[in-house]
Formats: structure tokens, C-alpha cells, sequence
């Protein structure tokens, strides 16, 4: 086990580096002049070069993607221009709500994605499974903004069950104090990706199902709930795990939507207000953050998956 | 006295799409206990369907819609999925096709062989622990007691089988169905794993029903014969008269093309044309259109099983049925 | 060299890795293929045998060794080379549902095959039909798709494709283990009937002792990579010299349940088949010729 | 393949006639309605529905069915464009880097690499650093949704490579574009062609999302994400703004991923016939 720990590490160099690359390279795609754009017509030509100067952007190709290589490495993101202040700094100040939404939603969605999707599977081709797999399909299709929007509409103002807007740390307002203020948005991510796991769950059951391992559990006399819940879903669990920790990665990554109409000062706000205001600084350090996050959420769930199963462990060996 | 098996009249049909197909048709079968009988046809002529649905293992779309099967007098398709389920693993033990599919793929040997005995026999967690080992040793396993850690995926084809053994035979079983135990196998781990199927019904008395495509297979293991052609059985008799005298035009061409080829010859003599689908119609003989002795009464109506002249063994064939019977 | 010989094999080696393990597939390997003649490589899962096949038609490359075929040497060949020599050696599957293009249908499967052969001058519809016709198969079945036939008309299908480019050689990988046994007896007579007409070779890989007998007229036995004892048919069935060799002749189930063959059974197959194992892993590469066309791997 | 399950078919079916109606309110706006959508009126100012705004009119007096026509025409364009795009790269890349293994070294690890960013983060950035723009969105959709198609058409291939088929093919003596052409492509489209439905629907979705934060489709262009944003303020006195384009973005995408999920049932080997 640790073996495979290990190798997937090591295979996680070279996408780690690209990401790198990518992030780096993805300030010079844009058509003119950065610097230009960030700054405005109104700048002055002495300002640009300041600027240009402080980014590096004076320097050859090369030589900036070392720098920025090098500062990667000492865990320096970058400095944002707007907030003069290093990036990882912002995101550290930024990174308690996007987690505590991600987790929300992770679990709400989880607790319900999978036992519908469990449901719909035993009930595979059955009025309820009809039902269960349309609204799924509405729950993937809904535009979040809009969704959020009339939500707040509807309990915020009209029923004034929710907070609608905001967050305040645990540390000055407390765990549920927090934890209330992101209660609809969580509300809201967990239906939405609970279609995404259900969707999932029911498709590796259904192939569970058909599988011959299953028969030779009936015919030891294995009760069905086990024959189901037992040898199936075991099997099952890895790509559902995979789904999960893809939807926990994208909420980390910041659920930007959600996080700009409820006014929560997540990563994912940050995101989009970087990109509004044109810091490019902070959009690339942003970018390959979460980038990397993804990553190390991926390696988790590999990792969690060779532990249900013991054959994707020994595949890798 | 009674029989252990009693199958009697079974029809099976599968639903599909919007129509039924009918995949056995009034399938009689009888076993007494420590008998053993074979079961023997081409794919697709219900076999192992009926061999699955003793223990109502087949897919939902499977259903049984005529006729019974009795296990020790007990209605078996009747009974309560509960009720069926005391029967599944204790009294009836099951050994499937695929060794490599067989087997959960994430639970350890030790894991899925105890089930049977944690289930049905109630044993204490020590007592278990060295019942897994008698078992897989007394199919063959020889360094059982580091097996019982492994996963499936670490073993061979044959270890896998004997494994899928050893959890049929866990409870002693009366009745132990095999449904082409030896077919995914090599030829030379076949003849260990049937030794061993033999030995172990021996030992503890069981009854065997063995489905194979192979009369090599069948002829080693059953006293008893059922040739299956097309959902039915068109002949039913002691394996020495079935091997030595098949009367069926069916029977005989696949025992003596077995034989051809097993003898060595220059020539393999051919039956043309191929099984009718299940979906197709057919009125008469099922085999009348590949059969050499033909008439017309065989493409018009179905001949009935009828007792063989000498002997107990069936045939279901115009050729043996006389004028008179034909009213 | 011998002018009848079609196809001649030098000390084949190819080695598999799969992570850290390799595999030695195959394992120094010689023989030869007469013209219109059967030869059989028949062996247990995993001994070499359909790698073999894939090696000679270069699905494959071989890590060293010779493949000379019709006295040109393939083994070192580039693809683009290879490409034009291709039709004279044709390959036949062992799963008749996985071997043809599902979306194509029957006239075009065929179709494509003959006009790989560009020395095929004659209208093509003619051909097709003799084609469709010779296996056995009729003109109104050209019209459909694969998924319309049964495992044996597929088979049928893949060997009038075989035969369309009018090869030399044609490898047989477990052509008749998925069919039933009478539909078997149908294609093997088959192939017997098409090689009598057309002279071609077969080269026979099979895992069935008994199809193999009926249908070669050389046999190659393959254990572990290596060919371990070869022979014509009546040698290798009547004289069978290597432990292996016997082994499997002896795992052939015969009609007959004679009792006295239980206490064979006891002991006999475990013990006798890893004896087996071992005598071959450890057997040089020395070959003890019984008679001209007869030897087995020697012993260290 | 054939459509086996009969709900499997109505799948399909209903997701075709539900995305026929907008289709049709697209591709007809200048002849369903006569209003301009730019023109506005500060006299008719957040009209709620009535018989000459059927769906009322907006803050600016803008007449909302006319945008929202304007809007379903331009989404349905971009997500038509990012889909194509999509599709070509996709297939493309993911057929070479499966064909020949080599490529795939660069080509697999580079739409591994894009894949390591969420989708819709990466959309966001790159319409933001390429500045908004119907142009300028189709390329960033495209850089973020090419790389799933790449992907699933890869895995597709090496599956259909691995068939008998394909070395009965090279035992002909077929060159490599014969394969991918009459062999590989064929086998592979139906799988592709549910992914790529797939695509077009999130394509969609996200245009509207980048439109909804103001990194799409410049302002007074009617696009149905940049209504929802602009009926925002108004959703207690006007919800008339923000309720018809958030439909018909659902109503869509819905249609779509019922098209996509009934195709892949229908592909699904679960729901074919034994034997």
C-alpha cells in the first residue's frame, strides 16, 4: 500500500510541472499587451515600465518561467497588484468559507446522491427509477445563478429562513454561527451535485449488479440487503468515490457562482474579482492553486479507492 | 420414497423487449439423494437456466411459468425468498462457469468463504477459521492457511475454482449443482478440478447435477444423462446407454462426433444448419430441419418423451413412437 | 533450402514486461511450414502459442529471430514493407463476435479483403460471390451485418475473408473453441475442404488435443514458451516422449469411465503437472531427435 | 445499435421535441418578434407581461421575449461552435495519441494538464485574460471542453484497437487512415457522439454563467445569462426579467442531457439481448 501511495505520488510530478506551465503561460496568451491592459489608457508610459519591471515582464521568455518556477518552489504565488500582498496569503485569508461550503455540499450531496442512487438502480426500470433519474437530470441542467437567485428570493426575503448573504469566520462569530450563514448556498451545492453522485452511484451498481460474484453471494444464502449493500456496493464505492472527490475538488476550487450572489469572500469570489479587476498576478497564482488542490484531491481519492479495492492497488504495482 | 430432486414440467420463458421468448420447455428432471445426473447440450438450450433456476438465481426477466421443482418434497419456486435462502448454501451448493468472476473481487478468500458457515451453520469465529482451512484443503489446496489472506486476482483460474468449491461444499450440501465447472479451464486443470467434484460428492454423500457441453465432462462424473436440445429434453437415460446407444438423431450425432473426435479419424461426419432460435416458432421436431430421418410428421407435430423399449431411459423421437400410439 | 518450405521460424524470443515482472513469451522457438500442409501449435493458456501467431503476421515484434516467408525475412521488415506482403498471410480468430467490424456489412467485409489483393484482376462482384458461396453461406446474405449471423456463420464469414486475398498461409488461432461441437465439426471440415482446393498452409493454434489431431499434419507442443516436443500427428499421438506431452494426452477425457483410472486421478495431476512445470523450465535448449521429423526439448 | 429499451427511445424522443422549440425561437427571433432588442424605453420601464410584451419588459425598457429570442440564438450558436471545435480537436487528438503512442506522451499529458484546472475556472480565467466576446468565449469554452472529448475518444479507440477486428484489418494490409476511417471512427462515433451532446449542454450552461459575471458576451447583447444578471436587482418588483431566460437556459440544457443520457442507455451494453 504504501508502494502505491509512493508511485502515485511520483506520477504526479510531471502533471504538477504542466500545471505549472500552463499557468504560467496562460498570462502570455492574451492578445497585447498585459501590463497595457491592466493599467488603462490613462497610465503612463513610466508607470508601464515600472509595472513591466515588477513583473518580470522585461525579461526574456525564459528567464521569467524560471523565476516563476523558482518561486513556486519557495511557495511564493506571485503578488497580487491590486491588494499588494503575496497571493497565498490572500487565498489563506480566503480559504475558510470555500472549505466549509465544499464540505457541505460534499456531504449533503453525498448523503443524498448515494442512497437514491442505490434506490434507483434496485429499482432499475420502474416508474420510481424513471422519476428519480428526470430529476437528476433537471438537477444537472439548472443554471446555479438562477437557481440561488430565486432561492434567495423565496427564503431570504419572502420567508425569512436564511441568511442570504455574507460570512463571518468561526473565530469571531463561532462553528454555527458560521455554519448558518452558509446554509443555503450549502443547501443549494449539495441538491445540485447530489444529481452528479446519484447519477454515478446508479450507473456502478447497475454494473454491480450484473456482475456473476453477486449470483455466488445468493447462492451462499447471503440475505439480499447484504448481497447488495455488501458485495455490491464495495465494489461500486471506487467510482463513487471518484465522483465525490471530483465534486469536492470543483467546490474547493471555489463555487464561484454561488460564492459571488451570496457574498461569501471564498477563493472562488476572489477568482472572479481578480479576473474582473485584471490582476494577473493574482489570476495566475489563483489558477494554479487550485489546480494543484485538484491534483492532491485526486491523489487522495486514487489512494482511497486502492484501499477499497485491493485489485487497483495491484494493477499499479 | 421420495426423490431429493424433482423438477416437473418446467417452462421458463424471458421477457424481451414486448414479447416472451421461451427458453425451456416442460423440462422434467428427478435425482434421489447421492445420485448424480448430467446435463448435456449445446449453448443456449436452456441448461444452465434451468440449473440456475433451481435456486432462483436467474435475472428477473426470467420467469418460470410453468411447473415446479421440488427439493426434499419443498416446493422450491413457491417458497418465500427467505425461506429459499435457508436452502441456498446449506442444503443445495452451487458451482458456477467463470472461477475468475465468481469470486468478489474485494472481499479476501477468508472473507467469502466464511459467509456460508457464519450464515447457515453458525459457527464461533475460531471454529470458522480452521473450517476454511479443512475446506480449501479438501479441495485441493495445499498451503491453505496463507490462502485464506489472499484476494482472488492473486489466484490462478484453477485455485479460483476450488475455491468456488470449497464455499458449495461448506455446509455439506445434499444436492450440488455444477453449471460448466471445467469449461473456462486448461485441459489439464480440468482433470484435477473434476477429481476433486468427484471425490468430494463421494465423501460426503451428495447428490451432483453436472451441466456441460461436454460428454467427456459428463461422462465422468454422472450415472444419469439428460441431452437438451432447443429448451427441450429429447432423451433421458444411463450414461453407458446414452454413450453406447444414443437412439435420438440428435444425441447420436453429438456422441459420435465427440467420439470421431477423440479416436482420431479422417473424416468428421457433419450435422448442417445450426439450433433454432428461441424466438422462432416451430411447430414439430425441434431438430427436424438438421435431422437425416426426417418425415413429415416431424416438421407437424411435436413428438411427446416416450419410455424406451429397453430399459428406463426416454426418448423424445417419431422414429421410436409406433403407429397406434398416433391414436 | 527446401523449396516446399513456406515459412521457416529461427529462435523466436519475445519477452513481455509488465511492470517490474518480464515474461519470456516466447522462448528461443524454431519450426517450419511445408506447403498445404497442417501445422498445429498446441499448448495450455499462456504457453506462447497465440503470441506466436500475432509474432508471424507482426502484430507483435519479435526481440530476435528469424521469420523467413517465401524466402524473404518478414522479422526485420518495416511495417510499410510488410504491407504489401500482408495478403498472403491471413489470420483467423478464435472469437468470431469480436473478429469482424460490426458496422460493416458482409459484401464489404468481403469486398475489402479482395481488393487487398491488387493482383485480382477479375470483376469483383463475381468473386464475392464464389466466395460467399464456397463457405457455404448464400448471395442474400452479403446484405447484412455480422450481428445477424451465429457464432459458426460468423466464422464462415471470417474465413471467406481469409481465403478472398488467396494467401499462402493462413494462421487458425482457436478458430472452432467458441462453437459448439457440431457447428466445430462444420468449420473444421470446412477448413480441411478449402485447403484441399486452394493448397494453402495452416498454421493451427489450439488448445484442444483432439481437434488439433483431427485436423494437422505436423504438431508443435508449447509449454512455458517453448516448444517442448514436435512430430507429425501419429508420432506425437501414438509416441508422445516429453512428460508435458503426456500429460496432456492424458487429460483428454475419454467416453469411457473405467475405475481403475480413479486411482490414477488421486495424486496424479498435481503432482505430475508441476513435475511437469519444473522439467520444463529447467530443459536446456538441446533438442533429441527421435526420428527425422520427431524430437523433444533434453533435459538439462 | 439499435435503440433497445422502449424508455430509452422516449428518452431521446422528448429530449429532441423539447429542444426543437427553442430551437425554432432562435433561429426565427427576427421574424417572431418586432421589437429591436437594443431599443430602449425609459416610458415602458419593467412592464410586467402583457398582450404586447408577452413577457414583459425589462429595467431599461427593453422588450424581455425579444432578448431572450436574441439570447437562446446566441447561446445556441456558441454552444454549436464550442461543440464543433470540440468535437474536431477532440477526435482528432484523442485518435492520434491512441493510433500511434508516442504522441500521446505530449498530446495526453497536455489535455491532462488542462484537466488538472476545473472547467468552469478555466473558462472564467481565459474569457477574462482573452477579454468578453462571442469570439473570445467560443475559444475558452473550446481550450476548456476539448480535452474530455480527447479523452473519451482515446479510451474509446484503444478499446475498439483491442478488438480482432482491427488486426484482421492489418492482416489485409490496410493502411493506418483506411483503419481510422472505415474501422476506428465508425465504432467509436456513437460513444463520442454522447459525450459530445453532453458538451454542447454545458457548453451552454457555462456561456450563460461567464455571461451571468460578466466575462461573456458583452453587455447590451442579449444573452440569457446577462439578463438573469441584469434582472437581479428588480427579482421582488420584476421577477418577470430574470424567471424566462433562467427557463429556457434549463429548458435546453435539459433537452440536451436528456438526448445525451438516452443515447447512452441505448449504447449501454446492459440493455442489449442476450447472446
Amino acid at each position: 500500500m504504501l508502494k502505491f501511495v509512493f508511485r502515485r505520488i511520483i506520477n504526479s510530478i510531471p502533471i504538477i510541472i504542466l500545471v505549472m506551465i500552463l499557468s504560467f503561460l496562460i498570462i502570455h496568451i492574451m492578445p497585447g499587451d498585459p501590463v497595457r491592459t491592466m493599467l488603462g489608457d490613462k497610465a503612463s508610459e513610466e508607470q508601464i515600465i515600472n509595472m513591466r519591471k515588477q513583473l518580470n515582464l522585461d525579461k526574456p521568455l525564459m528567464k521569467q518561467f524560471t523565476i516563476w518556477i523558482k518561486d513556486i518552489i519557495r511557495f511564493d504565488f506571485g503578488e497580487s497588484i491590486s491588494w499588494k500582498e503575496p497571493t497565498l496569503i490572500i487565498i489563506k485569508e480566503r480559504i475558510e468559507p470555500t472549505f466549509l461550503l465544499a464540505i457541505i455540499g460534499t456531504l449533503l450531496s453525498t448523503l443524498i446522491g448515494i442512497p437514491l442512487g442505490i434506490l434507483s438502480a434496485k429499482q432499475h426500470g420502474k416508474l420510481t427509477e424513471k422519476c428519480l433519474s428526470v430529476l437528476s437530470l433537471v438537477s444537472i441542467s439548472l443554471p446555479a445563478f438562477w437557481i440561488a437567485i430565486i432561492m434567495i428570493q423565496l427564503f431570504g426575503v419572502n420567508i425569512r429562513i436564511f441568511p442570504v448573504s455574507g460570512f463571518h469566520s468561526i473565530k469571531s462569530v463561532g462553528l454555527l454561527a458560521s455554519l448558518y450563514e452558509l446554509s443555503l448556498p450549502g443547501i443549494i451545492l449539495g441538491i445540485m451535485h447530489s444529481g452528479q453522485i446519484g447519477r454515478m452511484t446508479k450507473t456502478s451498481m447497475l454494473e454491480v449488479m450484473q456482475q456473476d460474484y453477486l449470483r455466488t453471494a445468493r447462492a451462499k444464502g447471503v440475505k439480499e440487503f447484504y448481497v447488495l449493500n455488501l458485495h455490491g456496493l464495495k465494489n461500486a464505492l471506487s467510482s463513487i468515490v471518484v465522483v465525490i472527490g471530483f465534486s469536492f475538488a470543483s467546490l474547493l476550487g471555489g463555487a464561484i457562482v454561488i460564492e459571488q450572489i451570496f457574498n461569501i469572500p471564498g477563493v472562488g469570489n476572489l477568482a472572479i474579482n481578480s479576473i474582473l479587476s485584471r490582476d494577473y498576478p493574482l489570476i495566475q497564482g489563483i489558477l494554479l492553486f487550485i489546480a494543484l488542490i485538484f491534483i492532491l484531491i485526486n491523489m487522495l481519492t486514487d489512494i482511497i479507492c486502492a484501499l477499497i479495492n485491493p485489485k487497483v492497488r495491484y494493477e499499479h504495482e | 420414497m421420495c426423490k431429493l430432486l424433482n423438477i416437473e414440467n418446467l417452462t421458463i420463458v424471458a421477457n424481451e423487449k414486448n414479447r416472451k421468448v421461451k427458453i425451456t420447455d416442460n423440462v422434467s428432471l428427478s435425482l434421489n439423494s447421492g445420485e448424480s445426473m448430467g446435463i448435456i447440450g449445446e449453448s443456449g438450450c436452456g441448461k444452465s437456466i434451468t440449473a440456475l433456476s433451481i435456486l432462483g438465481l436467474n435475472n428477473p426477466n426470467i420467469n418460470i411459468i410453468d411447473g415446479n421443482i421440488f427439493f426434499e418434497n419443498i416446493c422450491l419456486n413457491k417458497l418465500s425468498s427467505g425461506n429459499l435462502r435457508k436452502i441456498c448454501g446449506s442444503k443445495i451448493g452451487m458451482i458456477f462457469q467463470e472461477p475468475m468472476t465468481a469470486l468478489n473481487p474485494v472481499f479476501t478468500i477468508e472473507q467469502q468463504l466464511s459467509e456460508p458457515l457464519k450464515i447457515h451453520l453458525k459457527l464461533s469465529k475460531s471454529a470458522i477459521k480452521s473450517k476454511c482451512i479443512e475446506l480449501l484443503e479438501s479441495a485441493g489446496i495445499k498451503n491453505a492457511s496463507a490462502m485464506l489472506k489472499y484476494y482472488p486476482h492473486q489466484l490462478s483460474g484453477g485455485m479460483r475454482q476450488r475455491v468456488v468449491i470449497a464455499m458449495a461444499i461448506a455446509c455439506k450440501p445434499k444436492l450440488l449443482i455444477a453449471d460448466e465447472p471445467t469449461t473456462a479451464l486448461d485441459v489439464t486443470i480440468q482433470a484435477q478440478i473434476l477429481h476433486i467434484i468427484k471425490k468430494l460428492i463421494k465423501e460426503n454423500n451428495m447428490a451432483l447435477l453436472i451441466i456441460s457441453h461436454d460428454i467427456g465432462v459428463i461422462s465422468k462424473l454422472s450415472q444419469e444423462v439428460s441431452v437438451m436440445y432447443s429448451g427441450e429434453i429429447i432423451e433421458q437415460d444411463s450414461k453407458t446407454n446414452i454413450i453406447e446407444n444414443p437412439m435420438h438423431p440428435y444425441s447420436e450425432k453429438l456422441i459420435n462426433s465427440a467420439k470421431e473426435l477423440n479416436n482420431g479419424c479422417n473424416h468428421l461426419s457433419v450435422v448442417n444448419g445450426s439450433v433454432p432460435r428461441p424466438e422462432e416458432n416451430i411447430m414439430g421436431c425441434k431438430f427436424a430441419a438438421r435431422c437425416e430421418f426426417c418425415r413429415n410428421i416431424c416438421k407437424e407435430k411435436k413428438p411427446s418423451l416416450i419410455k424406451k423399449n429397453n430399459g428406463n431411459g426416454y426418448v423424445r423421437c417419431w422414429k421410436y413412437i409406433n403407429d397406434q400410439n398416433l391414436y | 533450402m527446401d523449396e516446399n518450405i513456406i515459412l521457416q521460424v529461427n529462435n523466436l524470443n519475445k519477452q513481455f514486461r509488465s511492470g517490474n515482472h518480464k515474461i519470456q513469451a516466447i522462448n528461443n522457438i524454431s519450426f517450419n511450414v511445408k506447403k498445404g500442409e497442417t501445422f498445429a501449435l498446441v499448448g495450455e493458456s499462456g504457453c506462447g502459442k497465440t503470441t506466436t501467431g500475432r509474432l508471424l503476421i507482426k502484430l507483435v515484434d519479435a526481440d530476435s529471430g528469424e521469420i523467413i516467408f517465401k524466402g524473404t525475412n518478414i522479422s526485420n521488415l518495416s511495417n510499410n514493407k510488410f504491407r504489401k506482403l500482408r495478403p498472403s498471410i491471413q489470420i483467423i480468430f478464435q472469437d468470431p463476435y469480436g473478429s469482424l467490424n460490426p458496422r460493416m456489412k458482409i459484401k464489404k467485409l468481403l469486398s475489402e479483403a479482395v481488393k487487398s489483393n491488387t493482383e485480382n484482376k477479375s470483376d469483383i462482384n463475381d468473386v464475392i460471390w464464389e466466395l460467399i458461396k464456397s463457405v457455404g453461406l448464400e448471395v442474400s446474405d452479403l446484405d447484412k451485418y455480422p450481428h445477424e449471423f451465429s457464432g459458426g456463420q460468423r466464422q464462415r464469414i471470417c474465413i471467406a475473408r481469409a481465403i478472398a486475398t488467396q494467401p499462402d498461409l493462413i494462421i487458425c488461432d482457436e478458430p472452432v473453441s467458441a462453437l459448439d461441437l457440431l457447428v466445430q465439426a462444420q468449420i473444421l471440415n470446412l477448413l480441411k475442404e478449402l485447403q484441399k482446393k486452394y493448397g494453402f498452409s495452416y498454421i493451427f493454434i489450439s488448445h484442444n488435443l483432439s481437434v488439433v489431431r483431427y485436423i494437422s499434419d505436423r504438431v508443435a507442443v508449447m509449454c512455458m514458451g517453448k516448444i517442448v516436443e514436435e512430430g507429425t500427428t501419429e508420432e506425437i499421438f501414438n509416441n508422445p516422449s516429453h512428460i508435458y506431452t503426456k500429460l496432456l494426452l492424458d487429460s483428454i477425457l475419454d467416453l469411457t469411465d473405467n475405475e481403475k483410472s480413479e486411482d490414477l486421478y488421486k495424486t496424479y495431476y498435481d503432482d505430475k503437472y508441476q513435475v511437469a512445470i519444473d522439467y520444463v523450465s529447467k530443459s536446456s535448449s538441446k533438442l533429441n531427435w527421435i526420428s527425422p521429423t520427431h524430437y523433444v526439448l533434453q533435459d538439462i | 445499435m439499435s435503440m433497445n429499451k422502449k424508455n430509452v427511445n422516449s428518452y431521446i424522443a422528448i429530449g429532441i421535441i423539447l429542444l426543437i422549440i427553442p430551437l425554432i425561437l432562435g433561429l426565427l427571433a427576427n421574424v417572431l418578434s418586432t421589437y429591436d432588442p437594443y431599443e430602449t424605453d425609459p416610458l415602458i420601464r419593467l412592464k410586467s407581461p402583457n398582450s404586447e410584451h408577452i413577457m414583459g419588459t425589462d429595467d431599461l425598457g427593453r422588450d424581455v421575449f425579444t432578448r431572450t429570442l436574441y439570447g437562446i440564438r446566441i447561446s445556441l450558436y456558441i454552444g454549436f461552435m464550442v461543440t464543433f471545435f470540440s468535437l474536431i480537436i477532440g477526435v482528432v487528438v484523442g485518435t492520434v495519441s491512441a493510433f500511434y503512442p508516442w504522441t500521446s506522451r505530449i498530446l495526453m499529458r497536455l489535455v491532462d494538464g488542462i484537466m488538472a484546472f476545473p472547467t468552469i475556472i478555466l473558462a472564467i480565467s481565459l474569457a477574462g485574460i482573452l477579454g468578453s466576446g462571442t469570439k473570445n468565449i467560443i475559444i475558452a469554452l473550446s481550450i476548456s471542453y476539448f480535452p474530455m472529448i480527447a479523452r473519451i475518444t482515446k479510451n474509446a479507440t484503444l478499446e475498439v484497437l483491442g478488438m480482432e477486428y482491427i488486426e484482421s484489418a492489418i492482416a489485409l494490409g490496410k493502411n493506418d487512415l483506411y483503419i481510422i476511417f472505415n474501422y476506428i471512427l465508425p465504432n467509436i462515433a456513437s460513444r463520442v457522439m454522447v459525450q459530445v451532446t453532453f458538451t454542447f449542454a454545458m457548453a451552454i450552461l457555462n456561456e450563460s454563467i461567464l455571461s451571468f459575471l460578466g466575462v461573456g458576451i458583452k453587455v447590451p447583447t442579449p444573452s440569457l445569462g446577462g439578463m438573469v444578471n441584469d434582472g437581479r436587482n428588480y427579482i421582488s418588483t420584476a421577477p418577470w426579467i430574470i424567471t424566462f431566460p433562467g427557463l429556457i437556459i434549463s429548458w435546453i440544457v435539459l433537452s440536451l442531457n436528456m438526448i445525451g443520457d438516452g443515447m447512452r442507455d441505448a449504447l449501454d451494453p446492459r440493455c442489449k439481448n442476450r447472446g
